[in-house]
Protein backbone atom coordinates (compact mmCIF):
# COMPACT_ATOMS: atom_id res chain seq x y z
CA UNK A 1 0.00 0.00 0.00
CA UNK A 2 1.12 4.21 -0.18
CA UNK A 3 1.07 5.93 2.78
CA UNK A 4 0.87 9.40 2.31
CA UNK A 5 1.52 12.04 4.63
CA UNK A 6 0.62 16.56 4.63
CA UNK A 7 1.57 19.45 6.51
CA UNK A 8 3.44 19.11 9.25
CA UNK A 9 3.10 14.72 9.39
CA UNK A 10 4.75 15.23 6.08
CA UNK A 11 7.68 18.03 7.26
CA UNK A 12 7.95 15.40 10.19
CA UNK A 13 8.59 12.30 8.89
CA UNK A 14 10.58 13.89 5.89
CA UNK A 15 8.67 12.28 3.03
CA UNK A 16 5.28 12.94 1.61
CA UNK A 17 4.27 9.54 0.47
CA UNK A 18 5.96 5.74 0.84
CA UNK A 19 5.19 2.27 -0.25
CA UNK A 20 4.31 0.18 2.66
CA UNK A 21 3.82 -3.65 3.41
CA UNK A 22 2.57 -4.58 6.46
CA UNK A 23 0.04 -7.35 8.42
CA UNK A 24 -1.35 -4.85 10.25
CA UNK A 25 -4.95 -5.10 10.09
CA UNK A 26 -6.34 -1.52 11.01
CA UNK A 27 -4.87 1.91 11.16
CA UNK A 28 -4.50 1.60 15.16
CA UNK A 29 -2.32 -1.44 14.38
CA UNK A 30 -0.61 0.41 11.58
CA UNK A 31 0.19 3.72 13.31
CA UNK A 32 1.81 1.49 16.12
CA UNK A 33 4.34 -0.05 13.83
CA UNK A 34 5.34 2.93 12.70
CA UNK A 35 5.98 4.62 15.82
CA UNK A 36 8.01 1.81 16.30
CA UNK A 37 10.17 1.85 13.59
CA UNK A 38 11.78 5.29 13.96
CA UNK A 39 11.85 8.41 16.08
CA UNK A 40 10.57 10.95 13.02
CA UNK A 41 7.12 8.11 13.18
CA UNK A 42 7.22 8.51 17.24
CA UNK A 43 7.30 12.43 17.08
CA UNK A 44 4.59 12.44 14.00
CA UNK A 45 2.09 10.56 16.15
CA UNK A 46 2.50 12.06 19.75
CA UNK A 47 -0.71 13.34 19.91
CA UNK A 48 -3.10 11.28 17.97
CA UNK A 49 -6.17 14.25 18.38
CA UNK A 50 -4.39 16.18 16.10
CA UNK A 51 -4.04 13.14 13.27
CA UNK A 52 -6.84 12.51 11.19
CA UNK A 53 -6.87 9.68 8.22
CA UNK A 54 -7.87 9.13 5.04
CA UNK A 55 -8.15 5.77 3.42
CA UNK A 56 -8.37 5.33 -0.03
CA UNK A 57 -9.20 9.31 0.09
CA UNK A 58 -12.22 8.63 2.08
CA UNK A 59 -12.03 10.09 5.89
CA UNK A 60 -12.43 7.95 8.81
CA UNK A 61 -13.14 8.45 12.39
CA UNK A 62 -12.36 5.37 14.12
CA UNK A 63 -9.00 4.36 14.50
CA UNK A 64 -9.92 0.55 14.70
CA UNK A 65 -11.25 0.36 11.27
CA UNK A 66 -9.78 -2.13 8.76
CA UNK A 67 -6.95 -1.44 6.11
CA UNK A 68 -7.24 -4.72 4.86
CA UNK A 69 -7.31 -4.28 1.14
CA UNK A 70 -6.59 -0.46 1.07
CA UNK A 71 -4.20 1.00 -1.78
CA UNK A 72 -3.56 4.52 -0.20
CA UNK A 73 -3.98 5.50 3.99
CA UNK A 74 -3.25 8.74 4.33
CA UNK A 75 -2.17 10.63 7.76
CA UNK A 76 -2.91 14.77 8.23
CA UNK A 77 -4.13 16.70 10.53
CA UNK A 78 -6.78 18.74 11.18
CA UNK A 79 -7.79 20.82 7.33
CA UNK A 80 -7.64 24.22 7.29
CA UNK A 81 -8.87 25.45 4.41
CA UNK A 82 -11.54 27.87 2.98
CA UNK B 1 -30.56 13.06 -10.06
CA UNK B 2 -27.18 14.37 -8.81
CA UNK B 3 -24.62 15.31 -11.55
CA UNK B 4 -26.94 15.68 -14.31
CA UNK B 5 -29.21 17.92 -13.10
CA UNK B 6 -27.13 20.65 -11.74
CA UNK B 7 -24.37 22.42 -12.81
CA UNK B 8 -21.37 21.74 -10.87
CA UNK B 9 -17.79 23.19 -11.24
CA UNK B 10 -14.75 22.30 -9.17
CA UNK B 11 -11.55 23.61 -9.57
CA UNK B 12 -8.13 23.08 -7.51
CA UNK B 13 -5.48 25.68 -9.10
CA UNK B 14 -2.25 27.91 -8.46
CA UNK B 15 -3.88 30.46 -10.90
CA UNK B 16 -6.56 33.76 -9.50
CA UNK B 17 -9.62 33.64 -10.80
CA UNK B 18 -11.87 36.14 -12.43
CA UNK B 19 -15.17 36.45 -10.47
CA UNK B 20 -17.17 38.19 -13.10
CA UNK B 21 -15.96 35.44 -15.70
CA UNK B 22 -17.03 33.18 -13.19
CA UNK B 23 -20.17 34.66 -12.15
CA UNK B 24 -21.46 34.61 -16.20
CA UNK B 25 -20.07 30.84 -16.47
CA UNK B 26 -22.51 30.13 -13.68
CA UNK B 27 -25.73 31.73 -15.24
CA UNK B 28 -25.09 31.45 -18.49
CA UNK B 29 -27.58 29.89 -20.75
CA UNK B 30 -29.79 29.43 -17.34
CA UNK B 31 -32.00 32.22 -17.03
CA UNK B 32 -33.75 30.74 -14.04
CA UNK B 33 -31.17 31.96 -11.45
CA UNK B 34 -32.32 34.64 -10.09
CA UNK B 35 -29.65 34.90 -7.70
CA UNK B 36 -26.04 34.01 -7.03
CA UNK B 37 -24.55 33.95 -3.98
CA UNK B 38 -21.01 34.19 -3.61
CA UNK B 39 -18.36 33.55 -0.97
CA UNK B 40 -14.66 35.10 -1.55
CA UNK B 41 -12.08 34.07 0.75
CA UNK B 42 -8.93 36.30 0.45
CA UNK B 43 -5.42 36.13 2.63
CA UNK B 44 -5.38 38.00 5.74
CA UNK B 45 -3.05 39.07 8.15
CA UNK B 46 -3.77 36.91 11.50
CA UNK B 47 -0.39 37.00 12.57
CA UNK B 48 0.70 37.80 16.16
CA UNK B 49 2.76 40.67 15.07
CA UNK B 50 0.73 41.24 11.52
CA UNK B 51 4.13 40.55 9.98
CA UNK B 52 2.95 37.56 7.05
CA UNK B 53 4.70 37.49 4.31
CA UNK B 54 3.36 34.79 2.73
CA UNK B 55 0.37 31.54 2.98
CA UNK B 56 1.35 28.00 1.77
CA UNK B 57 -1.78 25.80 0.57
CA UNK B 58 -1.41 22.12 0.59
CA UNK B 59 -3.99 20.09 -0.79
CA UNK B 60 -4.40 15.94 -0.89
CA UNK B 61 -4.90 16.06 -5.04
CA UNK B 62 -7.99 13.45 -5.63
CA UNK B 63 -9.12 13.02 -2.25
CA UNK B 64 -9.75 17.12 -2.48
CA UNK B 65 -12.16 16.72 -5.94
CA UNK B 66 -13.83 13.61 -4.22
CA UNK B 67 -14.29 15.35 -1.07
CA UNK B 68 -15.54 18.67 -2.96
CA UNK B 69 -17.88 17.01 -4.85
CA UNK B 70 -19.80 14.67 -2.32
CA UNK B 71 -20.51 18.02 -0.28
CA UNK B 72 -21.92 19.82 -3.07
CA UNK B 73 -23.92 17.24 -3.91
CA UNK B 74 -25.10 16.82 -0.43
CA UNK B 75 -25.65 20.70 -0.81
CA UNK B 76 -28.04 19.48 -3.92
CA UNK B 77 -29.73 17.39 -2.57
CA UNK B 78 -31.33 19.50 0.51
CA UNK B 79 -31.53 22.67 -1.26
CA UNK B 80 -32.86 23.66 -4.07
CA UNK B 81 -30.11 25.46 -6.20
CA UNK B 82 -29.19 25.40 -10.21
CA UNK B 83 -25.25 25.57 -10.03
CA UNK B 84 -22.12 25.19 -7.79
CA UNK B 85 -19.02 27.04 -8.95
CA UNK B 86 -15.80 25.66 -6.05
CA UNK B 87 -12.54 27.16 -6.84
CA UNK B 88 -9.65 27.04 -4.22
CA UNK B 89 -6.51 27.92 -5.10
CA UNK B 90 -3.04 26.19 -3.68
CA UNK B 91 0.74 27.02 -3.55
CA UNK B 92 2.01 30.37 -2.32
CA UNK B 93 -0.43 33.36 -1.42
CA UNK B 94 0.20 36.88 -0.52
CA UNK B 95 -1.74 39.04 1.45
CA UNK B 96 -4.78 40.35 0.02
CA UNK B 97 -4.56 37.52 -2.96
CA UNK B 98 -7.75 35.27 -3.49
CA UNK B 99 -8.36 31.99 -1.56
CA UNK B 100 -11.10 30.51 -2.70
CA UNK B 101 -14.70 31.28 -4.64
CA UNK B 102 -17.48 29.66 -3.80
CA UNK B 103 -20.85 30.84 -6.07
CA UNK B 104 -24.22 28.91 -5.37
CA UNK B 105 -26.96 29.97 -8.11
CA UNK B 106 -30.77 29.64 -7.22
CA UNK B 107 -34.03 30.29 -8.16
CA UNK B 108 -34.85 31.11 -4.28
CA UNK B 109 -32.45 33.52 -2.26
CA UNK B 110 -33.09 32.21 0.27
CA UNK B 111 -31.72 28.56 -0.62
CA UNK B 112 -28.98 29.94 -1.74
CA UNK B 113 -27.50 31.43 0.89
CA UNK B 114 -27.94 28.60 3.13
CA UNK B 115 -26.62 25.98 0.87
CA UNK B 116 -23.75 28.32 0.71
CA UNK B 117 -22.90 28.54 4.45
CA UNK B 118 -23.37 24.31 4.44
CA UNK B 119 -20.49 24.34 1.67
CA UNK B 120 -18.10 26.78 3.23
CA UNK B 121 -18.57 25.18 6.77
CA UNK B 122 -17.88 21.43 5.23
CA UNK B 123 -14.78 22.85 2.77
CA UNK B 124 -13.51 23.95 5.74
CA UNK B 125 -13.57 21.23 8.08
CA UNK B 126 -13.66 18.17 5.62
CA UNK B 127 -11.55 19.04 2.33
CA UNK B 128 -8.19 18.01 2.54
CA UNK B 129 -6.22 21.56 2.27
CA UNK B 130 -3.71 22.79 5.00
CA UNK B 131 -2.42 26.42 5.50
CA UNK B 132 0.97 26.90 6.36
CA UNK B 133 1.57 31.30 7.16
CA UNK B 134 5.35 32.22 7.00
CA UNK B 135 5.52 36.12 8.73
CA UNK B 136 9.05 38.01 9.29
CA UNK B 137 10.06 35.82 12.05
CA UNK B 138 8.65 32.29 11.46
CA UNK B 139 6.36 29.59 9.58
CA UNK B 140 3.62 27.94 11.23
CA UNK B 141 0.75 25.51 9.83
CA UNK B 142 -2.14 27.26 10.75
CA UNK B 143 -4.46 25.27 13.30
CA UNK B 144 -7.62 24.30 13.08
CA UNK B 145 -10.46 26.38 14.73
CA UNK B 146 -12.17 24.66 17.18
CA UNK B 147 -15.53 26.33 16.39
CA UNK B 148 -15.24 24.77 12.46
CA UNK B 149 -16.39 21.50 14.14
CA UNK B 150 -18.37 22.63 16.03
CA UNK B 151 -20.37 24.58 13.23
CA UNK B 152 -20.94 21.06 11.26
CA UNK B 153 -23.48 19.93 14.08
CA UNK B 154 -25.68 22.62 12.92
CA UNK B 155 -26.59 20.83 9.64
CA UNK C 1 -20.00 54.53 16.15
CA UNK C 2 -22.46 53.87 13.48
CA UNK C 3 -21.59 55.04 9.79
CA UNK C 4 -18.19 56.05 11.56
CA UNK C 5 -16.30 52.58 11.68
CA UNK C 6 -18.20 50.94 9.13
CA UNK C 7 -17.23 51.31 5.53
CA UNK C 8 -20.95 51.82 4.08
CA UNK C 9 -21.98 52.20 0.39
CA UNK C 10 -25.15 52.67 -1.13
CA UNK C 11 -26.10 53.02 -4.97
CA UNK C 12 -29.08 53.62 -6.80
CA UNK C 13 -28.47 54.17 -10.04
CA UNK C 14 -29.44 53.29 -14.11
CA UNK C 15 -25.95 51.63 -14.87
CA UNK C 16 -24.37 48.57 -14.48
CA UNK C 17 -21.93 47.76 -12.24
CA UNK C 18 -18.15 45.62 -12.11
CA UNK C 19 -17.98 43.22 -9.60
CA UNK C 20 -14.41 42.61 -9.90
CA UNK C 21 -14.23 46.67 -9.22
CA UNK C 22 -16.53 46.76 -6.46
CA UNK C 23 -15.38 43.88 -4.61
CA UNK C 24 -11.93 45.63 -4.76
CA UNK C 25 -13.28 48.61 -3.35
CA UNK C 26 -14.91 47.15 -0.62
CA UNK C 27 -11.70 45.64 0.72
CA UNK C 28 -9.14 48.01 -0.60
CA UNK C 29 -7.22 49.37 2.66
CA UNK C 30 -8.63 46.62 5.20
CA UNK C 31 -6.32 43.38 5.00
CA UNK C 32 -8.80 42.27 8.10
CA UNK C 33 -11.58 41.49 5.51
CA UNK C 34 -11.06 37.80 5.31
CA UNK C 35 -14.59 36.80 3.68
CA UNK C 36 -16.53 39.08 1.31
CA UNK C 37 -20.27 37.30 0.96
CA UNK C 38 -22.09 38.68 -1.72
CA UNK C 39 -25.82 38.49 -3.53
CA UNK C 40 -26.44 39.33 -6.79
CA UNK C 41 -29.90 39.47 -8.38
CA UNK C 42 -30.60 39.12 -11.75
CA UNK C 43 -33.36 39.63 -14.00
CA UNK C 44 -35.03 36.57 -14.94
CA UNK C 45 -38.25 34.96 -16.33
CA UNK C 46 -40.48 34.50 -14.18
CA UNK C 47 -43.82 35.47 -16.41
CA UNK C 48 -46.15 32.26 -17.13
CA UNK C 49 -45.58 32.04 -20.66
CA UNK C 50 -41.88 32.84 -20.41
CA UNK C 51 -42.15 35.88 -22.69
CA UNK C 52 -40.45 38.23 -20.66
CA UNK C 53 -39.50 41.41 -22.49
CA UNK C 54 -37.86 43.78 -20.21
CA UNK C 55 -38.39 44.46 -16.35
CA UNK C 56 -38.60 48.59 -15.12
CA UNK C 57 -37.89 49.37 -11.52
CA UNK C 58 -39.00 52.86 -9.92
CA UNK C 59 -37.90 53.71 -6.62
CA UNK C 60 -38.51 56.71 -4.05
CA UNK C 61 -35.69 58.89 -4.37
CA UNK C 62 -34.06 59.95 -0.82
CA UNK C 63 -36.41 56.96 0.41
CA UNK C 64 -34.54 54.62 -0.36
CA UNK C 65 -30.93 55.44 0.70
CA UNK C 66 -32.70 56.20 4.27
CA UNK C 67 -34.18 53.21 4.14
CA UNK C 68 -30.79 50.97 2.86
CA UNK C 69 -28.66 53.31 5.05
CA UNK C 70 -31.00 52.26 8.39
CA UNK C 71 -30.91 48.76 7.24
CA UNK C 72 -27.19 48.22 6.88
CA UNK C 73 -26.80 50.03 10.01
CA UNK C 74 -29.24 48.03 11.71
CA UNK C 75 -26.78 44.89 10.43
CA UNK C 76 -23.88 46.31 11.49
CA UNK C 77 -25.26 46.61 15.63
CA UNK C 78 -26.21 42.91 14.91
CA UNK C 79 -22.79 41.54 13.28
CA UNK C 80 -19.13 41.87 13.07
CA UNK C 81 -18.91 43.18 9.85
CA UNK C 82 -15.99 45.84 8.41
CA UNK C 83 -18.19 46.72 5.32
CA UNK C 84 -21.07 47.10 3.07
CA UNK C 85 -21.85 47.96 -0.47
CA UNK C 86 -25.10 47.45 -1.79
CA UNK C 87 -25.98 48.72 -5.16
CA UNK C 88 -29.51 48.43 -6.82
CA UNK C 89 -30.38 49.16 -10.18
CA UNK C 90 -33.76 51.51 -11.55
CA UNK C 91 -35.12 51.79 -14.91
CA UNK C 92 -35.27 49.36 -17.76
CA UNK C 93 -33.49 46.27 -17.41
CA UNK C 94 -33.65 43.27 -19.78
CA UNK C 95 -33.36 39.11 -19.13
CA UNK C 96 -29.88 38.37 -17.88
CA UNK C 97 -29.35 42.00 -16.69
CA UNK C 98 -28.49 42.82 -13.10
CA UNK C 99 -30.36 44.19 -10.97
CA UNK C 100 -28.66 44.60 -6.84
CA UNK C 101 -25.30 43.63 -5.39
CA UNK C 102 -25.08 43.16 -1.74
CA UNK C 103 -21.37 42.93 -0.62
CA UNK C 104 -20.81 42.14 3.26
CA UNK C 105 -17.19 41.81 3.94
CA UNK C 106 -15.24 40.51 7.54
CA UNK C 107 -13.07 38.87 9.61
CA UNK C 108 -15.85 36.03 9.93
CA UNK C 109 -17.32 33.79 7.65
CA UNK C 110 -20.84 32.95 9.60
CA UNK C 111 -21.21 36.66 10.37
CA UNK C 112 -21.06 37.92 6.59
CA UNK C 113 -23.66 35.38 5.81
CA UNK C 114 -25.89 36.43 8.40
CA UNK C 115 -25.62 39.91 7.60
CA UNK C 116 -26.08 39.31 3.79
CA UNK C 117 -29.79 37.12 4.81
CA UNK C 118 -30.66 40.35 6.73
CA UNK C 119 -29.71 43.10 4.71
CA UNK C 120 -31.51 40.73 1.81
CA UNK C 121 -34.74 40.24 3.59
CA UNK C 122 -35.23 43.75 4.67
CA UNK C 123 -34.46 46.00 1.16
CA UNK C 124 -37.33 42.81 -0.68
CA UNK C 125 -39.75 44.18 1.84
CA UNK C 126 -38.86 47.34 3.39
CA UNK C 127 -36.98 49.58 0.70
CA UNK C 128 -39.35 51.58 -1.85
CA UNK C 129 -38.44 49.76 -4.72
CA UNK C 130 -41.08 48.58 -7.46
CA UNK C 131 -40.52 46.00 -10.51
CA UNK C 132 -43.22 46.29 -13.50
CA UNK C 133 -42.82 43.57 -16.21
CA UNK C 134 -43.69 43.62 -19.62
CA UNK C 135 -44.27 40.44 -21.40
CA UNK C 136 -44.93 40.36 -25.41
CA UNK C 137 -48.33 40.93 -24.23
CA UNK C 138 -49.15 42.52 -21.35
CA UNK C 139 -47.05 44.66 -18.57
CA UNK C 140 -48.16 44.43 -14.48
CA UNK C 141 -46.74 45.39 -11.64
CA UNK C 142 -44.86 42.07 -9.56
CA UNK C 143 -47.25 41.73 -6.48
CA UNK C 144 -45.67 41.43 -3.34
CA UNK C 145 -44.58 37.26 -2.62
CA UNK C 146 -46.14 37.01 1.07
CA UNK C 147 -43.05 34.70 2.44
CA UNK C 148 -41.00 37.84 1.81
CA UNK C 149 -42.76 39.70 4.86
CA UNK C 150 -42.43 36.41 7.09
CA UNK C 151 -39.33 36.29 6.31
CA UNK C 152 -38.71 39.23 8.71
CA UNK C 153 -39.95 37.77 11.38
CA UNK C 154 -36.90 35.45 11.85
CA UNK C 155 -34.57 38.40 12.63
CA UNK D 1 -47.97 69.30 1.77
CA UNK D 2 -46.68 66.88 -0.79
CA UNK D 3 -48.38 63.55 -1.92
CA UNK D 4 -46.30 61.33 -3.46
CA UNK D 5 -47.78 58.33 -5.34
CA UNK D 6 -45.70 55.28 -7.14
CA UNK D 7 -46.01 51.91 -9.26
CA UNK D 8 -49.96 51.58 -10.01
CA UNK D 9 -50.91 54.12 -7.65
CA UNK D 10 -48.85 56.58 -9.52
CA UNK D 11 -50.56 55.10 -12.57
CA UNK D 12 -53.87 55.05 -11.60
CA UNK D 13 -53.78 58.57 -10.44
CA UNK D 14 -52.57 59.90 -12.79
CA UNK D 15 -49.72 62.17 -11.35
CA UNK D 16 -46.74 60.98 -9.51
CA UNK D 17 -46.88 63.84 -7.33
CA UNK D 18 -49.23 66.76 -6.18
CA UNK D 19 -49.28 69.86 -3.81
CA UNK D 20 -52.25 69.58 -1.07
CA UNK D 21 -53.73 70.97 1.90
CA UNK D 22 -55.96 69.18 4.10
CA UNK D 23 -57.90 69.85 7.51
CA UNK D 24 -57.52 66.15 8.10
CA UNK D 25 -54.87 64.99 11.08
CA UNK D 26 -54.56 61.22 10.07
CA UNK D 27 -53.39 58.78 7.04
CA UNK D 28 -57.01 57.41 7.15
CA UNK D 29 -58.73 61.07 7.63
CA UNK D 30 -56.58 62.29 4.24
CA UNK D 31 -57.24 58.80 2.90
CA UNK D 32 -61.32 59.06 2.83
CA UNK D 33 -61.15 62.97 1.30
CA UNK D 34 -59.26 61.92 -1.35
CA UNK D 35 -61.59 59.07 -2.11
CA UNK D 36 -64.23 61.31 -1.93
CA UNK D 37 -62.62 63.52 -4.65
CA UNK D 38 -62.53 62.13 -7.95
CA UNK D 39 -62.81 58.33 -8.76
CA UNK D 40 -59.30 57.90 -9.98
CA UNK D 41 -58.71 57.73 -6.29
CA UNK D 42 -61.68 55.66 -4.98
CA UNK D 43 -60.08 53.34 -7.71
CA UNK D 44 -56.68 53.40 -6.08
CA UNK D 45 -57.56 53.41 -2.52
CA UNK D 46 -60.02 50.53 -3.17
CA UNK D 47 -57.98 47.63 -1.35
CA UNK D 48 -56.49 49.49 1.29
CA UNK D 49 -54.59 46.14 1.88
CA UNK D 50 -52.42 46.39 -0.96
CA UNK D 51 -51.31 50.08 0.08
CA UNK D 52 -48.35 51.39 2.48
CA UNK D 53 -47.48 54.97 3.25
CA UNK D 54 -44.75 56.85 4.05
CA UNK D 55 -45.01 60.13 6.21
CA UNK D 56 -41.64 61.91 5.68
CA UNK D 57 -40.11 58.62 3.58
CA UNK D 58 -40.41 56.89 7.12
CA UNK D 59 -42.62 54.01 6.47
CA UNK D 60 -45.69 53.87 9.12
CA UNK D 61 -47.93 50.73 9.53
CA UNK D 62 -51.04 52.64 11.47
CA UNK D 63 -53.52 54.25 9.15
CA UNK D 64 -54.01 56.13 12.58
CA UNK D 65 -50.76 58.05 12.71
CA UNK D 66 -51.24 62.10 12.72
CA UNK D 67 -49.84 63.59 9.61
CA UNK D 68 -49.78 67.00 11.25
CA UNK D 69 -46.74 68.90 10.19
CA UNK D 70 -45.82 66.29 7.45
CA UNK D 71 -44.30 67.70 4.39
CA UNK D 72 -44.12 64.57 2.25
CA UNK D 73 -46.65 61.90 2.19
CA UNK D 74 -46.33 58.82 -0.05
CA UNK D 75 -48.60 56.24 -1.12
CA UNK D 76 -47.62 53.21 -2.83
CA UNK D 77 -47.96 49.12 -3.28
CA UNK D 78 -45.81 46.78 -0.77
CA UNK D 79 -42.28 46.63 -2.17
CA UNK D 80 -40.81 44.23 -4.35
CA UNK D 81 -37.39 44.88 -4.96
CA UNK D 82 -33.77 42.97 -4.88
Amino acid sequence: MKILYFSWLRECIGVSFEEYSTDQTTISGLIRELVNREPRYRKAFKNLTMVKVAIDQELVADMETSIVGAHEIAFFPPMTGG
Amino acid sequence: MGLDSINLHISIRNQNFDINQEIKQLSSGNLNIGGIVSFLGIVRDLSKNNNLKFMEIEHYPGMTETALMKICNEAKTRWEIQAISVIHRIGKLYPGDNIVLLLVGSVHRTQAFEASEFVMDFLKSRAPFWKKETTLTEATWIEENPLDEQKLLRW
